[in-house]
């Protein structure tokens, strides 16, 4: 069970971005978080992590709040995010950049390996070459398989199929459903791609202008009138 | 190589009246052929679409054409006349092609304003003269007019960097499309746009392509069927099909290597 | 906004005004006042400290004694910060918003050439304590250490006598080492001896690898070294790794005084010559009386030596001559000063009337295992001053400040 | 309107007033920190607006110098002094126009902007960028300045060109001539204040402040950069000479050691802790800062270094905009003010 | 060809001096960014050390002295640079310009802590009486026992650093935080520690550098300044970023010194070795051997 609740954030020079944000997501589901651009969503995820200091609210992950610690120890608690604008070091090979999580939690680098060759077989091939001459979707890809790699009980995506080709987009969207239900995993999903964010979810929140405007289960009736009713 | 494939390719290479040809065109990264021996013509007009798999070459393509990336054997002409390859950025640009990137690249200290002064008024013209240049009152319109395009006129003195990704992304087209370049290269433009969005953007470039070039690389199966006017599909450093839209998502191989099954 | 950067500007008027007038309204008529300028930071300020303690010194001595005609010296020091525009700007300060009479101070030449165009055109008087290169006889100054021939010129002979034959020089790429160097030259080549060899190293230098090696393969035998204080570890460390030592390669430095070879190492230096016109190890009364009031007030391991010693009889010999001026006034100073003498550590000195230079004893010393020198050589009678020498240039001292 | 015209009569006083009360002593210091002052805003418009900063401007300054100093020392002595003691016996032909103040003056930005160019053109245009200018900008001064202290028959060496007599017919030292120069001084600071306002209200002082915060993408616009960053370089060189200029017949003496490490860093100094990016700060930074380095000097040496220390880390972590950025943000102003009342209750 | 052996000896030694300060700028300057102008000043504390375990151990040089020496030196500069980071450093990551400025001022009061503390006169470190002989390989060259040790100490940093950089994990965490502190963060790194000491590890090199550099001259409060220009050429030379770059650097400035220096004064020498860098950083206006990557600016 993961749970937020009213959570309010922002950048220091302005109010907030995002304000009395309530989500719980129930364990080894995929929750999508849908908005148009500025309505806040990469906040929300940024200060889930640590990455930005709440102003006011919890955040529950495992029945500890985790909104006053920092990304350290909200990552060593098993919580994984791929961010906006993929952030791979640079300087540090495919294979490297994939193994330093599993090597800060001395894991079994081999296996590691093969889970995350396994994911993207595109990356076994430039696995030597250096994270920062890869071309945006394999960065994106890398950022992925670098998450799923650590073993995470819940991973946090920022519109992790930007810049990504269809197949492996498709791809993607049954790895996540694979491992909420085969490794329980919690999933929290940011996308604008409505389609692909729905279709994929168990439930939704609509973000829009710092705030949630709509929130509902997601079944295999209504996924198709959740669709058509967001409007971004 | 099999020889259909071979005569194809050559076949489809070649358009009549090309704003921007690659011959033999190889860029090589320390040994990583991430161009490998293009040949390609593209056409006056229209949006041309890049697509292919992660890694196949096609950011690498906008780069070698803007002078981004050098080329280590083969030529970029540019109507016909201009070799640009190898040139300075700047005076690529100053003939008529510009660039959007591919993660906003904004003046993120400037206001929106001052950000398409910067793009308006491109270097072409000597030193001494930007130096001392005062907008005039037509100039100004045509930022507003731009501005006004891309739904950005409200935030026209706000500092650029406290916008949101997408509206970045906005700001950025703008910027690429003041001056009215006659080639327009764009490496994924409807990256983190939500769907209205990229309807806009869509028909905005399909404008635009109507009386100029506009090169795109998205990987948006549908965006690149409501505009594209031809489809150019790379794959590990090479072309390996062009045509509309229809043809190309038939193509065994693209649906393999790209689309997937179950599109 | 605007109007606090106006505050601040005004607070910082008012506070430059106050000093000046705090300064200007504090004269006593039982004190006369005179400026200490040396460097007490940066990298001169090794060196220069203890001068400023040795005429701190005097002055305290000479204040103990009831002063100089019935008034106290009162010393105002300021600091030079090895920096030659500081040292002009200080200098400015002494005389026009201090008023002093004399000024003590300086080390380097540079930092004597900066503050000269001061005293001339203000009409002061400098006491220098410095052995330096000549060409210089201000009516301004009052030089209290050696000219050439009282140091570089008799040190060259004392080589020549014991039949070195390839002579190489090295020094610090500044005024003091190029100019003394070109005496040298001048010296070795009207004796027709070999110079095999000229090196300068940036001030600072610490690699000396190549000119060790330069040195050694052009067979000198000996070495005029004019390297600067701290550079001279480097040197010597490299000689002696490349196995250049004396006797079969002698050193003669011309920079390098008790406090230097304090630093420099015992060992490293051990057997090296240098040449003053004072070591700590004279024999004299008055040398005796010095260091034991110096190291009475400075530390028991404190070492004396020749710019230090000139310091300290510097301010004597200024106290003799305004008792005999029966006047604090620089000109009045500067007419009396030749006739009177001082006791002084390295002997009985005086001030030579025609060039304003001290007539000095000259020693050759040898380093030993203490860190002192033993003396192997010293003139048989003290040397009046030549700061213009004959081999070397055409010009005469006519008098102070009177240059032909 | 009003609080304009108040604005520049108190400046216009606090301008005057010195003349009227400081010692002639005093008065001097004063016209040093002022030429610091334009010193501090080219280094600004270099480093604070077009992001380029250079540890090595000490040698635009000293150039400046020279070219002044060469002209006074003529004006002393035919043949100056340190040339007969190396050796040289006849004035050499690069002296000899120095002879004519107008020539001497012109040089005082040639010599420069010279200096500027050839640094500026192969490295600008062969793209090298931030640290890499700013180590680079180091060695230059180094290079210049092993060359000045070797060159001591053409140079004075170390010891600089000092000696002179006088400069427009005033003896040095004179209380007429440091008027004088003070008001140069101020005029000058005024001057070139008002230069760089104007250049950076232009399109240029956009397209600059762009170089600052994203050089690559300014070039994909259009734009040659390096033309822009020459042309500052210059321009803030030759400010740098007229500065260095003023200072010789100030200070009476110019030498290597203005154009040392240390002292172009101080120069830097001075516009962090004024405020960089900001027209007036350089200005402030160089006053406040130089004003405080002499009361210090003069009565705690020892500590000043401390103090100095302490000043630079206090200024990037406590100010990090500077004392007139600081001030700048009335946002800032405003939270301290917030805060305070909120203590209190 | 007799010249030739001194010349290149001495060529690798200027080159293994130069290594070994610029080693730990290497890492503190090329991979945190952090334009630490106190470098020389953590140089300057690890000649002191050696002046500090002679003082305690008495004046006459042994090997033992000089292993304590090493291990104070790293010591106290780690510690010292532990400190630093803590209070001042930490908090410039993101301006990399400013740290310029704290560092100033860190360097003028480490000098001045240095002047109170030992005096402002420079002093001798003493060393192991073999190292100061030399090896007569023939009559007319000899190569000093000190500089064939400082020589082979460098070689040996150099594989230790390079090792632990990008051999092993830890090497490769250190790397990740400086490339991307708050993404190392999101990953379970505990960047402030890893911050702390990559600086101070950089800080300790430098102490251990000034070991080798009191082995060859004296030791005083302005040690540091003569090496830090120096230091940064040979970092930028190579290139930011790399240690191969660095090691590079090293080696081409250090061996072309003494040819240089063989037809011309030492003045005219630095001269010379510095305006040709500048002339390789004209072609090469990212060093030797850049690191590369794809994002504009
Ligand atoms: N660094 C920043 N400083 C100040 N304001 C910011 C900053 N980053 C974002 N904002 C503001 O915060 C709001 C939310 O931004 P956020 O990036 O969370 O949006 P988003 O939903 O992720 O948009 P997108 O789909 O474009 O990524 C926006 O209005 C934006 O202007
Ligand atoms: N500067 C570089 N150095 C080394 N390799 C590079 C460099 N730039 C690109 N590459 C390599 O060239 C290949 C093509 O990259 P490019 O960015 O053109 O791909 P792309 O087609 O745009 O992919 P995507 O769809 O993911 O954006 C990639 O494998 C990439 O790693
Ligand atoms: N006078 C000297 N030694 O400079
Ligand atoms: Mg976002
Ligand atoms: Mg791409």
């Amino acid at each position: 069970m993961f749970e937020i609740k009213n959570l309010t954030a922002g950048y220091s020079n302005e109010s907030s971005a995002i304000h009395n944000i309530n989500i719980s997501i129930p364990k080894n589901e995929i929750c999508s978080i849908v908005g148009s651009n500025g309505a806040g969503k990469t906040t929300l995820l940024k200060s889930i992590m640590g990455l930005m200091p709440s102003k006011s609210g919890e955040i529950i992950f495992d029945g500890q709040d985790i909104s006053k610690l920092d990304s350290e120890a909200i990552s060593q608690l098993g919580v994984a995010y791929v961010p906006q604008g993929r952030m791979i070091f640079p300087y540090l090979s495919v294979e490297e950049n994939l193994l330093l999580g599993c090597e800060v939690r001395k894991m079994n680098l081999k296996k590691a390996l093969e889970i995350g060759y396994d994911y993207f077989p595109d990356l076994k091939e430039i696995r030597k070459r250096k994270g920062g001459m890869l071309s945006g979707g394999q960065q994106q890809q890398l950022a992925i398989a670098r998450m799923l790699v650590i073993d995470p009980k819940m991973i946090l995506l920022d519109e992790p199929a930007e810049g990504i080709q269809p197949n492996v987009v498709q791809e993607i969207g049954r790895i996540l459903q694979k491992i909420a239900l085969d490794l329980n995993v919690t999933v929290l999903l940011v996308e604008q791609f409505v389609s692909f964010a729905i279709n994929l979810s168990q439930s939704y929140y609509f973000l829009q202008g710092g705030e949630i405007t709509k929130e509902s289960r997601v079944t295999k009736d209504n996924v198709h009138s959740i669709v058509k009713s967001i409007k971004l | 190589m099999n020889k259909d494939l071979e005569l194809h390719l050559k076949r489809i290479a070649r358009v009549v009246n090309p704003i921007i040809s690659l011959r033999d065109v190889e860029v090589d990264f320390d040994g990583y052929k991430a161009l490998n021996t293009i040949n390609i013509d593209f056409s006056f007009k229209g949006v041309q679409f890049i697509i292919g798999p992660n890694g196949a070459g096609k950011t690498t393509i906008l780069d070698a054409i803007c002078g981004r990336v050098k080329t280590s054997k083969g030529k970029i002409i540019y109507k016909e006349t201009h070799e640009v390859q190898n040139k300075k950025p700047e005076s690529i640009v100053h003939l008529g092609i510009s660039r959007k990137f591919q993660n906003p690249t904004i003046f993120n200290t400037q206001t929106v304003f001052e950000n398409m002064k910067l793009s308006l008024l491109t270097g072409k013209r000597n030193v001494w003269y930007l130096f001392n240049h005062k907008i005039t009152k037509e100039e100004e319109d045509t930022i507003d007019q731009t501005l006004l395009k891309l739904n950005l006129l409200e935030y026209k003195n706000v500092i650029s960097g406290s916008m949101s990704h997408g509206q970045k992304q906005w700001l950025e087209i703008a910027m690429s499309i003041i001056n009215e370049p006659e080639l327009l290269l764009v490496d994924e433009p409807i990256a983190g746009m939500s769907p209205s969005e990229r309807d806009r953007t869509g028909e905005l470039l399909k404008e635009i392509g109507k009386d100029h070039t506009v090169l795109v690389v998205e990987h948006d199966m549908k965006f690149v069927s409501n505009f594209s006017t031809s489809v150019t599909v790379m794959h590990e450093g090479r072309i390996i099909d062009r045509g509309a839209f229809d043809k190309i998502v038939n193509n065994e191989q693209v649906i393999e290597i790209y689309l997937g099954r179950q599109n | 906004m605007r109007k606090l950067v106006l505050f601040i500007a005004s607070l910082a008027l008012v506070f430059s005004c106050k000093q000046k007038e705090g300064k200007a309204s504090a004269e006593e008529v039982s004190t006369v006042k005179v400026g200490v300028l040396h460097s007490l930071t940066g990298t001169m300020a090794i060196s220069e400290t203890d001068c400023k303690n040795a005429t701190m010194l005097a002055i305290e001595e000479i204040n103990a004694a009831g002063g100089v005609l019935g008034k106290q010296i009162e010393p105002i020091i300021e600091d030079g910060a090895s920096d030659w525009p500081t040292f002009t700007e200080k200098a400015t300060k002494l005389i026009g918003q201090d008023g002093v009479k004399s000024v003590f101070g300086c080390w380097t030449s540079s930092s004597r050439k900066a503050v000269l165009p001061v005293f001339e055109s203000k009409n002061s008087l400098l006491f220098y304590p410095v052995q330096y290169e000549g060409m210089e006889a201000s009516k301004n100054v009052i030089y209290t250490g050696a000219a050439p021939n009282q140091q570089i010129l008799p040190a060259v002979d004392y080589m020549i006598k014991e039949g070195k034959k390839k002579f190489f020089l090295v020094g610090s790429d500044y005024v003091f080492p190029r100019t003394a160097n070109k005496i040298i030259k001048a010296k070795l080549k009207s004796e027709g001896i070999e110079i095999v060899g000229e090196e300068y190293a940036p001030l600072g230098h610490t690699d000396f690898t190549s000119i060790a090696q330069k040195i050694k393969s052009s067979g000198a035998d000996a070495v005029l070294n004019t390297v600067n204080g701290d550079s001279n570890i480097g040197f010597f460390k490299q000689m002696k790794s490349l196995g250049l030592s004396a006797p079969e390669v002698t050193c003669m430095s011309f920079s390098i005084a008790e406090v230097e070879l304090k630093g420099i190492g015992v060992d490293i230096m051990e057997g090296q010559l240098t040449a003053w016109n004072y070591f700590m190890t004279f024999k004299s009364e008055a040398n005796d009386k010095f260091i034991k009031a110096y190291q009475t007030k400075y530390g028991a391991d404190k070492v004396t030596d020749d710019p230090i010693e000139a310091a300290y009889f510097g301010v004597y010999l200024w106290a003799e001559a305004v008792k005999k001026a029966n006047s604090f006034e620089p000109d009045a100073v500067q007419q009396a000063i030749s006739k009177v003498s001082y006791n002084a550590p390295e002997g009985v000195v005086s001030i030579d009337p025609v060039t304003n230079h001290t007539i000095k004893n000259f020693m050759i010393g040898r380093a030993n295992a203490e860190g002192q020198f033993d003396i192997l050589y010293q003139s048989p009678e003290m040397i009046a001053p030549d700061p213009f020498p004959s081999i070397a240039t055409d010009k005469k001292v006519i008098a102070p400040g009177n240059i032909q | 309107m009003k609080q304009k015209i108040i604005c520049i009569l108190v400046l216009a006083v606090i301008i005057i007033l010195p003349v009227f009360l400081l010692s002639d002593f005093r008065l001097s210091i004063l016209s040093k920190f002022v030429v610091f002052a334009i010193v501090a805003i080219s280094v600004n418009l270099l480093w604070g607006y077009t992001g380029v900063l250079s540890l090595g401007h000490g040698v635009y300054f000293a150039l400046g110098g020279y070219a002044m100093a060469m002209y006074m020392k003529l004006q002393a002595q035919p043949l100056p002094d340190f040339m007969e003691w190396s050796g040289i016996e006849t004035l050499p032909w690069f002296w000899k126009p120095f002879q004519s103040l107008p020539f001497a003056l012109a040089m005082t930005v040639i010599l420069p902007v010279t200096l500027a160019l050839l640094v500026g053109v192969p490295l600008f245009k062969s793209g090298t960028k931030g640290v890499y200018f700013t180590i680079i900008s180091q060695a230059i001064t180094l290079i210049v300045s092993i060359l000045f202290v070797g060159q001591q028959g053409f140079t004075g060496g170390s010891n600089g060109i000092t000696g002179f007599k006088g400069v427009f017919g005033y003896p040095i030292g004179d209380p007429t001539l440091i008027k004088i120069l003070y008001g140069l001084a101020v005029a000058v600071v005024i001057a070139i204040y008002f230069v760089s306002k104007f250049m950076l209200r232009t399109h240029g002082g956009v397209i600059i402040q762009a170089i600052r915060d994203r050089e690559t993408r300014l070039r994909f616009l259009g734009y040659r950069t390096d033309s822009f960053k020459i042309l500052t370089l210059a321009t803030s060189a030759a400010m740098c000479g007229v500065a260095g200029a003023l200072f010789v017949p100030i200070v009476g003496i110019i030498s290597p050691s203005l154009m040392s490490i240390l002292m172009s860093t101080e120069f830097v100094i001075w516009v962090a802790i004024g405020g960089r990016g900001t027209l007036l700060g350089p200005i402030i930074g160089a006053l406040v800062i130089n004003y405080a380095k002499t009361s210090f000097s003069e009565s705690l040496p020892e500590y000043w270094w401390y103090f100095y220390g302490f000043l630079f880390i206090a200024a990037t972590l406590i100010v990090p905009k500077g004392i007139v950025g600081t001030l700048k943000e009335k946002e800032w102003f405003q939270n301290r003010f917030n805060k305070l009342k909120t203590e209190h209750e | 060809m007799g010249d030739f052996i001194p010349f290149l000896f001495n060529g690798l030694s200027i080159s293994s001096i130069l290594l070994l300060t610029a080693i730990g700028l290497s890492i503190v300057f090329g991979m945190m960014g952090v334009i630490n102008f106190a470098h020389g000043e953590f140089i300057m504390i690890g000649c002191y050390s050696s002046y500090i375990v002679s003082l305690v151990l008495g004046s006459e040089g042994s090997w033992l002295t000089l292993l304590l020496a090493f291990i104070l030196s790293f010591i106290l500069s780690f510690g010292i640079g532990y400190l630093i980071e803590r209070l001042v450093i930490r908090k410039l990551y993101a301006r990399p310009l400013d740290s310029i400025l704290a560092t100033w001022g860190i360097s003028l009061i480490l000098q001045q802590l240095a002047r109170n503390i030992f005096g402002s006169n420079n002093v001798d470190a003493p060393m192991p009486k073999i190292l100061s002989k030399g090896w007569e390989v023939t009559e007319d060259i000899t190569l000093p026992f000190n500089r064939i040790f400082i020589i082979l100490f460098a070689v040996l940093v150099c594989l230790f650093v390079y090792y632990f950089i990008y051999k092993t994990p830890k090497g490769r965490i250190l790397q990740a935080v400086m490339q991307n502190r708050s993404m190392a963060s999101c990953i379970g790194i505990n960047t402030k520690k890893a911050d702390a000491f990559t600086f101070s590890f950089g800080c300790g090199l430098a102490g251990i550098a000034g070991i080798c550099i009191s082995m060859l001259g004296s030791v005083g409060p302005s040690t540091g300044q003569n090496y830090i220009i120096d230091t940064f050429l040979v970092v930028i030379l190579g290139g930011i970023g790399g240690l191969r770059g660095t090691i590079l650097g090293a080696l081409l400035i250090g061996i072309s010194s003494p040819f240089i220096e063989n037809f011309t004064t030492s003045s005219m020498a630095k001269v010379i070795i510095l305006s040709l860098v500048l002339i390789v950083l004209h072609y090469k206006p990212q060093g030797l051997s850049p690191m590369k990557d794809r994002t504009i600016d």
